[in-house]
């Protein structure tokens, strides 16, 4: 397995928008094709998605304790860097921060919006970290979604080469990115941003009250049986209501759901497995990147047979 | 010059926190104060008794009271000063509960020393105030409603009755509001329609009611006893010769959901509102007629055998002068879309309490509209006591009503699974915990706990409930055919423009604001406002009822003596100050100063009728000519000095 | 067996810590249950989240024994949910802080096995630090 | 042995003794007092702590060793006179100054994993395998601020949470494990135990055994050098001076 | 005293002499001295610490009676034991390996892993150490290692180089050995996950050095002791093989001419510990902290000469013992580092020693001997010295010159741990020179072995520093760390064939003690004077004199 | 600068939204700090910038006035007229030298206890900051600037 950086150093064509982007510890290893498909795809669109440098893991969970400032120290970091893109010029005047992973995402928007809403505990946490330049709390954080629903879903479908015709994908969106509301991107109840992507790219969107439920999470550390039985109940719906792969946007998720699969199996040997795809990964096919971007090779469940299926990919 | 002044423990809410006895020391000290004394409730018997023969036993000729909020209590104590032959306006209330005991009673020493200063400003005022004498106007007998549900009715046929001129108002095509659409009413299972429709019938019977409907209040302005009032008829495309005889119905090619049905049933585009409506007469959906939209078609002026369609008709503009208005413009169901959780509006399982009202109505009519199915669930609280939407109350009426709808499906048919899901069970009024026994005696259960959500089968479409049994502490997760919704309620949109047009103050759930909540509960803090039903707040039918009539009768409180008393606290110019400038002319909102020519010299003049005693003249006037009587310049300047003044005497 | 209970006004302490910590007023919940209802692991629970709420808010410290604390998961459905607006996500927060503060952790990381370990994405296992180990 | 005398050498001898035979209290003009464990002692101004401590009459068996900033042995928290921060040093390496209130930190308990590094994937999950405890890290910076080699700790460790074995071994490499940084760490991670394992797994698959070196070891394992060098070690002095003097030399 | 005014580190004085260095910096750019003759260098080397008149006299005990050595260490062969006899109670054995190491520096560990690959159990393998696993001069080279591995060059050109170096006195047998498993060393270490600096295709990156004919040096930035070091003890460690630490061994135990095991000691608690061994191994290191001559030098608190000391009364052979290798370039200011090495490396990378007058007086590149020599002579002879405040004379080391040459930021690439250490002290090593002066660096000689680091006495290896003979009378750059691996190596080898085929040893006695304490007292020897000395006191004169020695 | 003694503020209110207001937060119960005294006027109109003056001549630290949201003027404009007098008054407080701070407008309707609570809470923290004013006759104070 590779660990080199992301190519973030290719040539970029000009008038190309950059964006600070953050990726997080997971999509630098089991979640690489996550962050290589979506890289890609920006790309695609337009976008340099311009990871920050020497960031630093966000603590994938936002503390909820109310006397807590420690753990929050790690995402404002990571808001300082974006502050330092700016002065070095690396971005100009841009204090939107991208991320992918849904966990990342929480984190980092919950702590910058009590850094914005809570003057005392930024001047507290400014004093801690006193070898970093002080945090302005300038920075929006902002989910590869919500850029892709700001750029428009028609300007993606005008950059789809091969539609994924007949593809039946469930979106599943998980708890980070829509929970809490403050912080969520869609409809805590009822999330469509994926379903519209997902049209967008030519797929049959199928839809079920799963996609806004827990996969259990952490609890995946020390009750991967329990997470399993989640895992099932979701994966299982989808099926129900015809789904042939999910997609989400969170790595955590899919390991659950993906990984977790080998444990759904065991407690339930009827259980037909299904594959899990980034909704990264469903992009880069519809424009057609190639192979190289879609990083299989990281599925648990292979994705391969249903995609040559519906011939999306060759054979 | 002697002051009397009164020092209020009010019970304990001044007197835990201000020391009182330093509070009489000190105002013993003041000049030209005869006698300080203190009472527990100065404003019971026995302390309004003690004002009124301390000014005849010492010839007091000022008088204050240290006690509540002149708001609060400022009339009684008026009252009193004047029954004992005083002018009303030589008496000042220092303001020490409110202002003083209440937010500061963590600090009591700095609460005795700002109570000081509130009594020395009220005695530094009352020492200067004039011997003013209350002015009276003259007020006739108009009164103005809004909306004609069943409060609107109720205060229309309460004033009708007793002899005044009412104009009531409705937006809808028809009064009945949204009583007309229950099936039966709790506790007493009467049909709604049955008790109702009497009254609708007896409001164009009645000579003293003139009845708009289709119509709205674009604008208010003026005065108790002064109103402005100017309504917009809308255009129904019918006129008075329509007899009903439905033929137009019958040609007419255009079908919609019909919402007073809602949605169970279609309408057409020329349509009744509903079998009992009043005015009994077709009226064309103007946004569905394809007649209006692009003058083709036009089936029912050929059939109408009457000659009542008549498409020249537009939007109609009436003036009207009136004494009071009464406003009863009532609520809206919450829309249950908004709680996306539940389902509403994307499963056809799931239906609000009013669709289940017009179910029954039409099952028991014997032309059932659709499958109620044999398990049904009620979710209570939906659209109340929910932050999470925005509505904090309770809406007060769904427990009654779940509970009324449900042990009617159950009564009949016993077979049928009904369950209550509910936070609490509210039955707090006459009758009500005795209806809600029949109904665990009839097999309904009740359950507690809040659903938390509701999800659809998407092959059987049969609807699984999610929530806890908070007493049994179970999870339960069960299936339903169908899910209803105890909708709560909302302020109408009806209320929001009545609350716009008319600036009325809102409470926080977005109801009127009343100007008491004991005392006041239908009057508003506009003279010649009164408010009445759900407009107010949520409340069941007789509350309406109760409160419509005392809303009449508070508007006839004011409208029978033909006069009214105004304050005299206008403002008056000192001719011999008075330069002829006219700033005061310009600054007036009310129109109430002109200049004239007196002895050669251009002066100001008030009149004190259309003067409302802002005071924005006096502020206004450069050489001090212009003063407003109770709130003269030195008035307001003693009270500044005395605020200021040394702490302790 | 049903355990008698003790209440006292020491038991406010307790009550008040859980406030101070989760930044909620956990009297304000009215027990209406709409939070375990939704909640997606409560069937693995010995308690139910309106049950944690409810000794919570009798001062009863016997809730920190109960495993559902460990098993909330997060995932504010709660939150979302609670028509007073409480967040009972941080109040299991503030009721895991109370026993991580102490040192005690509920995972033991040397106690899973390496080649669980080894297969475990890094999201996961930092967030399991973080909720789990004090 | 006055016979045996070289005048340069005593002076040398002379010059160096500060540095060799411990200081005399004669030669001293500047005095400090610094707090050795809590009690007071007075020393020469200008020493290393651990000088200023021997000074005052400590022989060190423990928390000693290089004594030149490279073994990490002697680890020392201090606070300096009017100061809130706890610093961190090498008393081998920090100057003593008047008012020091300090303490030697004999040694940092913490354990070494067990592992084969011939047996682990190349792959980020090696360190939560072995170190599962970095995923505690709570980016507090408190190990950077600690560490007596300037090294930028925490980023290190974020290396290692994201399975960046090249960025870990660039930053960690000047780790002298001295222990200072899980001494004072939060999240009780031994960040250079961690670093150890990551340098080593870098070392091995990210840098490897280059062609050269391989082509080399299998010419001596198969005696491609025998014959030349048996005659060379045969060979007499003064020949082996003549090659030796007339060897050619590589440019640089 | 006046208070020193210090701009950027320097004292004021003392900045006026850097801008004579910084004037005549880019004349020098494009000059350097010529190398110097061999007669030259004899010469010069009559100023060097080794041939100077006076340091050394005739050993009086001992298999090696009658050889020279500098006084310091005569003085430690000729002394007491540190237990009187009988007083060691031998009956109870806490111990019992096959292979027992002492010293767990570079050789010590390799020897113990090697003894590990030979197929003895770990539980049969004892390392002890005087202080903590890796407190040793191994960690502390800064320079690098030297293996023949590149097309141009062969084991050949590093055997010459090596001879020629040590003055053609080197034991021929163990420089081929030496030289032969240099580049399999190097493959080791790459194997086991040392991070030596490359070239940009991912080749080993190698320098020249002092009196090295082909670019051989391989480093790790200026950490390559403390790279291998640190590598070697994870593996150790990893692997699980028992080891001591604060337990110095303070005798040996011999049976007849076999050496059967050691006397343990623990320094802070006082107790002592058997060991009996079929095998010892002895990797104690080097002999800087006796301060030969009075002067400063690079090593390790620990470096006290212990097991020489130990295995000369066993009977163990010494060569070249007077042979003491000073380094030419240690810090020479401020205070607090005087002695602390400035490795050749800067040198080898371009820094150029300048005297007083800004003159480059020296081939930079010379042999260490004849490179410290010609130091000395330029500050006691030639008086072109700088003088420190506390009296030391140095001359500048131009570092500023490497940047000149190589670029900007190589400094901080190549040599962290030097920008580190003198930023301590406000030097900017990048701007200013630095004042050097030779110290103290390396034990040249030691016990005399073969090729697989046996000694002449039965049951007894040596590795490293201790062991004499590979690097004759002087030792090359980059041949220390390679030294203790590829013999650590052997002996762990060689220790391992060893054991398979021998019993168990059947007797653990000191007699060989009783033995030397006659002879000492035979050639009149007082017994004021003990050793092994453990560690050297540098304890304040005023507190010492007040000290109640209890022990 | 600084004062021990502690601050003084007067705040005028208006008869039907804000000094309701006030009776709203006591109502309420919502804890203030004593330091004000409020004058009732009809109207806010009814407060001249003189009377204002006059206040602060008196030793008062602040004031503040307070009358219905725009719009919700029982006068119908009446707090408009207030709006734009004040608006004058603080350029003037700025050409005496007096910080125009001093001197604060807040619309506060009957049902804003807790604005009030705020409102007054902020402005006495102001207050005591700026400390009591002083006025020398003849000399420009500072503050202004």
């Amino acid at each position: 397995m590779t660990t080199t950086k992301t190519e973030t150093t290719k040539t970029t064509p000009t008038g190309i928008a950059k964006i600070p982007y953050y990726p997080g510890c997971t999509l630098k290893t089991t979640a690489k094709n996550f962050e290589n498909s979506a890289i890609a795809t920006a790309r695609a669109l337009g976008i340099e998605l311009l990871e920050i440098p020497r960031w630093n893991c966000c603590g994938t969970v936002f503390s909820l304790a109310d006397d807590d400032l420690i753990h929050h120290v790690a995402s404002v970091r990571n808001f300082v860097r974006v502050q330092e893109m700016n002065d070095y010029g690396l971005v100009k005047n841009e204090n939107r921060l991208v991320t992918l992973c849904a966990m990342c995402f929480n984190t980092l928007k919950s702590t910058n919006l009590r850094m914005k809403n809570n003057a005392e505990d930024l001047s507290k946490i400014n004093d801690l970290m006193y070898r970093e330049e002080d945090y302005q709390g300038k920075v929006e954080v902002l989910h590869f979604l919500e850029l892709l629903k700001s750029l428009g879903f028609e300007k993606i479908r005008d950059r789809v080469k091969k539609p994924l015709k007949g593809l039946k994908i469930a979106p599943y969106y998980g708890c980070m990115i829509l929970r809490p509301q403050e912080i969520g991107i869609d409809d805590p109840e009822d999330p469509t941003i994926q379903k519209d992507l997902l049209e967008s790219l030519g797929a049959d969107p199928i839809d079920t009250p799963y996609k806004r439920v827990c996969c259990g999470s952490y609890q995946t550390v020390k009750e991967k049986n329990i997470v399993a039985e989640l895992a099932y109940d979701i994966l299982s719906h989808a099926q129900k209501e015809g789904a042939e792969a999910l997609a989400t946007v969170c790595p955590l998720c899919a390991f659950n759901l993906d990984n977790r699969q080998k444990e759904v199996k065991a407690a339930h040997p009827d259980f037909e497995e299904i594959p899990i795809f980034y909704v990264t990964q469903l992009m880069a096919i519809a424009f057609g990147l190639g192979n190289e971007f879609y990083g299989f090779d990281q599925n648990y469940i292979d994705p391969r047979p249903l995609l040559k299926k519906k011939a999306l990919i060759e054979q | 010059m002697k002051v009397g002044v009164y020092v209020c423990h009010c019970g304990g809410n001044i007197s835990e926190v201000v020391d009182i006895k330093r509070l009489t020391s000190f105002a013993e000290k003041q000049s030209d104060v005869a006698i300080v004394r203190d009472n527990a409730h100065m404003c019971s018997d026995v302390g309004r008794n003690l004002v009124l023969e301390d000014i005849k036993k010492h010839n007091l000729d000022r008088i204050v009271i240290a006690a509540c909020s002149p708001q609060f209590h400022g009339k009684t104590f008026m009252d009193i000063v004047e029954k004992a032959g005083l002018s009303p306006y030589v008496f000042e209330m220092a303001n020490i509960r409110e202002q003083c005991s209440w937010p500061h009673f963590d600090e009591p020493d700095l609460a005795t020393k700002k109570a000081k200063d509130l009594v020395s400003v009220s005695i530094a005022k009352v020492k200067l105030d004039e011997s003013l004498e209350r002015k009276t106007m003259p007020i006739g007998k108009k009164v103005l409603i809004i909306g004609a549900g069943i409060a609107g009715i109720q205060a229309a046929l309460d004033l009708g009755d007793a002899g005044f001129e009412v104009y009531l108002v409705e937006k809808e095509p028809t009064i009945g509001g949204k009583m007309a659409k229950l099936a039966r009413t709790f506790p007493t299972e009467d049909c709604a329609a049955c008790i109702l429709s009497p009254k609708m019938a007896d409001v164009p019977s009645n000579p003293n009611i003139t009845l708009y409907t289709n119509s709205e209040v674009e604008k208010v302005s003026g005065f108790l006893g002064n109103f402005e009032v100017t309504i917009n008829k809308k255009p129904t495309y019918v006129n008075d010769n329509c007899v009903a005889c439905a033929m137009c119905e019958e040609k007419c090619p255009v079908k919609v959901p019909n919402k007073f049905e809602e949605g169970l049933t279609n309408r057409k585009a020329i349509y009744m509102p509903f079998e009992f409506a009043v005015p009994y007469r077709y009226l064309i959906d103007e946004s569905i007629c394809i007649y209006l939209e692009n003058g083709k078609c036009g089936n029912c002026q050929k059939v109408c055998p009457h000659d009542a369609i008549d498409f020249e008709q537009k939007l109609e503009k009436i003036e009207l002068k009136v004494d009071t208005i009464i406003v009863a413009t009532g609520y809206d169901i919450f829309d249950a879309k908004e709680k996306k959780v539940y389902g509403f509006g994307t499963n056809k399982n799931v239906i609000t309490s009013l669709e289940m009202e017009r179910m029954i109505v039409h099952e028991a009519e014997g032309r059932p509209t659709r499958e109620v199915g044999k398990r049904i669930a009620f979710i209570q609280c939906v659209g109340s006591r929910d932050e999470q939407i925005g509505n904090e109350y309770c809406s007060r009426i769904c427990c009654m009503y779940a509970t009324k709808l449900s042990q009617l499906l159950k009564r009949a048919d016993p077979k049928k699974d009904v369950y209550v899901f509910y936070t609490d069970l509210r039955a707090f009024g006459k009758g009500f915990e005795e209806y809600y026994k029949r109904a665990q005696r009839t097999g309904v259960k009740f359950v507690r706990g809040r659903v938390a959500e509701v999800n659809e089968d998407s092959k059987t479409k049969k609807v699984t409930l999610k929530v806890e049994d908070t007493l049994a502490r179970q999870i339960i997760e069960s299936e339903f055919d169908l899910v209803v919704l105890s909708v709560g309620m909302v302020p109408g949109t009806g209320t929001n423009q009545a609350a716009d047009v008319l600036r009325m103050t809102r409470s926080p759930g977005g109801f009127l604001q009343e100007a008491h909540p004991k005392f006041k509960p239908v009057d508003t803090l506009t003279d010649g406002v009164f408010i009445c039903g759900c407009a107010q707040g949520p409340k069941d039918i007789p509350d309406t009822v109760a409160q419509a009539s005392a809303a009449a009768a508070r508007a006839i409180r004011l409208m029978n003596r033909g006069v009214y008393a105004v304050e005299p606290i206008t403002a008056v110019v000192d001719e011999d100050l008075c330069s002829g400038c006219a700033t005061c002319v310009g600054v007036c909102p009310y129109d109430a100063i002109k200049t004239e020519l007196k002895d050669d010299k251009r002066i100001a003049k008030v009149n004190e009728i259309l003067c409302q005693g802002c005071g924005s003249c006096s502020a206004a006037c450069p050489s001090g000519a212009s003063q407003q009587h109770w709130f003269m310049d030195n008035q307001l300047r003693a009270m500044v000095g005395a605020a200021l003044g040394e702490e302790e005497k | 067996m049903i355990k008698k209970v003790e209440i006292t006004s020491e038991n406010d302490k307790f009550l008040n810590k859980v406030n101070e910590l989760s930044g909620e007023v956990v009297t304000l919940c009215d027990q209406c249950g709409t939070c375990s209802g939704g909640c997606p692991l409560v069937t693995e629970m010995d308690i139910t989240p309106s049950q944690w709420m409810r000794l919570v808010q009798l001062g009863l410290k016997e809730v920190l024994d109960f495993k559902a604390i460990w098993l909330c998961a997060s995932c504010f459905t709660c939150t979302v949910r609670c028509p007073r607006k409480i967040d009972v996500s941080k109040v299991a927060e503030a009721l895991r802080q109370i026993i991580l503060r102490k040192a005690i952790d509920y995972i033991d990381l040397k106690a899973i096995p390496k080649d669980e370990l080894a297969c475990l994405p890094q999201i996961a296992l930092v967030s399991a630090c973080r909720k789990f180990t004090g | 042995m006055a016979d045996n005398k070289s005048p340069i050498m005593e002076r040398i001898a002379e010059a160096n003794k500060a540095a060799t035979t411990g200081i005399d209290a004669k030669d001293i003009k500047n005095w400090i007092t610094i707090y050795i464990m809590g009690k007071a002692y007075k020393v020469p101004a200008d020493l290393t702590i651990l000088a200023g401590m021997e000074y005052a009459g400590y022989k060190f068996v423990r928390g000693v060793g290089c004594r030149q900033g490279f073994c990490g042995a002697c680890a020392t928290v201090f606070r300096k006179k009017g100061d809130y921060k706890l610093q961190t040093g090498m008393a081998c390496q920090t100057r003593a100054e008047d008012g020091m209130y300090l303490v030697q930190i004999p040694f940092t308990p913490a354990e070494t994993a067990d592992y084969d590094i011939t047996k682990e994937p190349y792959e980020a999950s090696v360190f939560i395998k072995y170190y599962p405890e970095v995923a505690r890290c709570v980016s507090c910076n408190t190990c950077t601020k600690a560490c007596p080699q300037d090294l930028e700790v925490m980023d290190y460790v974020q290396d290692a949470i994201r399975g960046d074995f090249d960025g870990l071994a660039d930053v960690s490499f000047d780790c002298i494990q001295c222990g200072l940084c899980a001494m004072r760490c939060p999240a009780e991670i031994v960040q250079y135990n961690v670093a150890q394992l990551g340098r080593r797994m870098y070392g091995r698959y990210g840098q490897g055994v280059p062609d050269h070196l391989r082509k080399r070891v299998k010419e001596i394992n198969e005696g491609t050098f025998n014959e030349e060098m048996a005659k060379i070690t045969a060979c007499p002095v003064e020949e082996l001076r003549q090659i030796y003097t007339e060897r050619e030399k590589e440019p640089e | 005293m006046p208070e020193l005014t210090y701009i950027e580190g320097y004292p004021e004085d003392m900045r006026k002499e850097i801008e004579k260095v910084a004037k005549t910096r880019e004349k020098r750019l494009d000059y350097t001295p010529p190398a110097m003759t061999m007669k030259q260098r004899d010469e010069v080397l009559t100023v060097h610490p080794d041939y100077a008149p006076g340091g050394k006299r005739e050993i009086s005990v001992g298999p090696n009676k009658g050889d020279n050595a500098p006084n310091e260490v005569a003085d430690l062969l000729e002394a007491y034991p540190l237990v009187e006899k009988d007083e060691i109670d031998l009956s109870q054995v806490d111990y019992n390996p096959d292979i027992l190491i002492i010293g767990g520096g570079l050789a010590g560990t390799t020897a113990a892993l090697w003894a590990h690959d030979s197929g003895i159990a770990t539980e049969n393998i004892l390392l002890t150490n005087k202080l903590r696993h890796g407190d040793a001069n191994s960690i502390m080279a800064e320079g690098g290692t030297q293996a023949a591995d590149r097309d141009i060059d062969s084991v050949v050109k590093h055997y010459i180089d090596t001879i020629g170096g040590g003055h053609f006195t080197n034991k021929p047998d163990v420089v081929r050995a030496l030289v032969e498993d240099a580049p399999l060393i190097m493959k080791w270490l790459c194997e086991l996950g040392a991070i030596f600096d490359r070239e940009e295709n991912g080749d080993l990156a190698e320098k020249l050095a002092g009196g090295i004919s082909v670019k051989r040096m391989h480093s790790c930035r200026d950490y390559t002791g403390l790279e291998e070091f640190r590598v070697l003890r994870d593996e150790f460690r990893t692997r699980g093989i028992p080891y001591l630490e604060h337990y110095p061994a303070i005798e040996l135990l011999t049976e007849g001419n076999r050496v059967t095991g050691a006397v343990l000691w623990n320094i802070e608690t006082g107790d002592y510990k058997i060991v009996k061994a079929k095998a010892t191994i002895i990797a104690t290191g080097g002999y800087g902290r006796l301060h030969i001559r009075g002067f400063p030098t690079t090593n390790h608190y620990g470096a006290t000469f212990d097991g020489v000391v130990l295995a000369y009364r066993a009977g163990a052979k010494l060569r070249d013992i007077d042979a003491v290798q000073y380094h030419p370039t240690g810090a020479a200011y401020p205070i607090q580092i005087v002695g602390y090495l400035l490795t050749e490396k800067l040198r080898g990378s371009g820094a150029q020693p300048v005297n007083a007058d800004g003159e480059a007086f020296v081939y930079p590149l010379e042999p260490r001997d004849v490179e410290a020599a010609a130091i000395i002579r330029e500050c006691y002879v030639r008086d072109k010295g700088l003088t420190t405040p506390t009296g030391l004379r140095g001359v500048w080391l131009d570092t500023p010159l490497i940047e000149i040459k190589n670029g900007k930021g190589y400094i901080e690439k190549a040599f962290p741990g030097m920008i580190r250490m003198y930023k301590r002290y406000d030097i900017d090593i990048r701007k200013d020179p630095v004042l050097v002066f030779p110290t103290l660096h390396y034990q040249n000689g030691g016990l005399e072995t073969d090729p697989s680091g046996k000694t002449n006495v039965g049951g007894l290896w040596v590795a490293g520093e201790v062991s004499g003979g590979v690097h004759g009378k002087n030792r090359l750059m980059g041949n220390s760390t390679l030294d203790c691996m590829v013999f650590g190596r052997r002996a762990g080898m060689s220790t391992a064939e060893y054991v398979k085929s021998h019993k168990d040893a059947s007797g653990i006695t000191l007699d060989h003690l009783n033995q030397y304490v006659q002879k000492l007292e035979e050639a009149g020897v007082k017994r004021t004077r003990r050793a092994p000395v453990i560690l050297p006191d540098y304890r304040g004169k005023a507190a010492l004199a007040r000290m109640i020695d209890v022990f | 600068m600084k004062s021990n003694t502690e601050p003084k503020i007067v705040a005028f209110c208006c008869n039907w939204c804000s000094y309701a207001g006030a009776d709203a937060a006591g109502t309420s119960r919502l804890q203030m700090k004593p330091h004000f005294r409020i004058i009732r006027a009809m109207c806010s109109s009814r407060i001249d910038p003189e009377l204002i003056l006059d206040t602060l001549k008196k030793g008062a630290w602040g004031v503040l006035v307070a009358g219905c949201h725009p719009g919700d003027c029982h006068y119908v404009t009446g707090n408009y007229r207030t709006q734009t007098r004040i608006f004058l008054l603080k350029n003037l407080l700025e050409e005496l030298g007096i910080a125009p701070q001093r001197v604060r407008l807040e619309w506060i309707s009957a049902n804003e206890g807790g604005k009030f609570q705020k409102v007054v809470n902020e402005f006495i923290d102001e207050m005591a900051s700026l400390g009591p004013l002083k006025l020398n006759a003849g000399h420009k104070a500072k503050e202004a600037s």
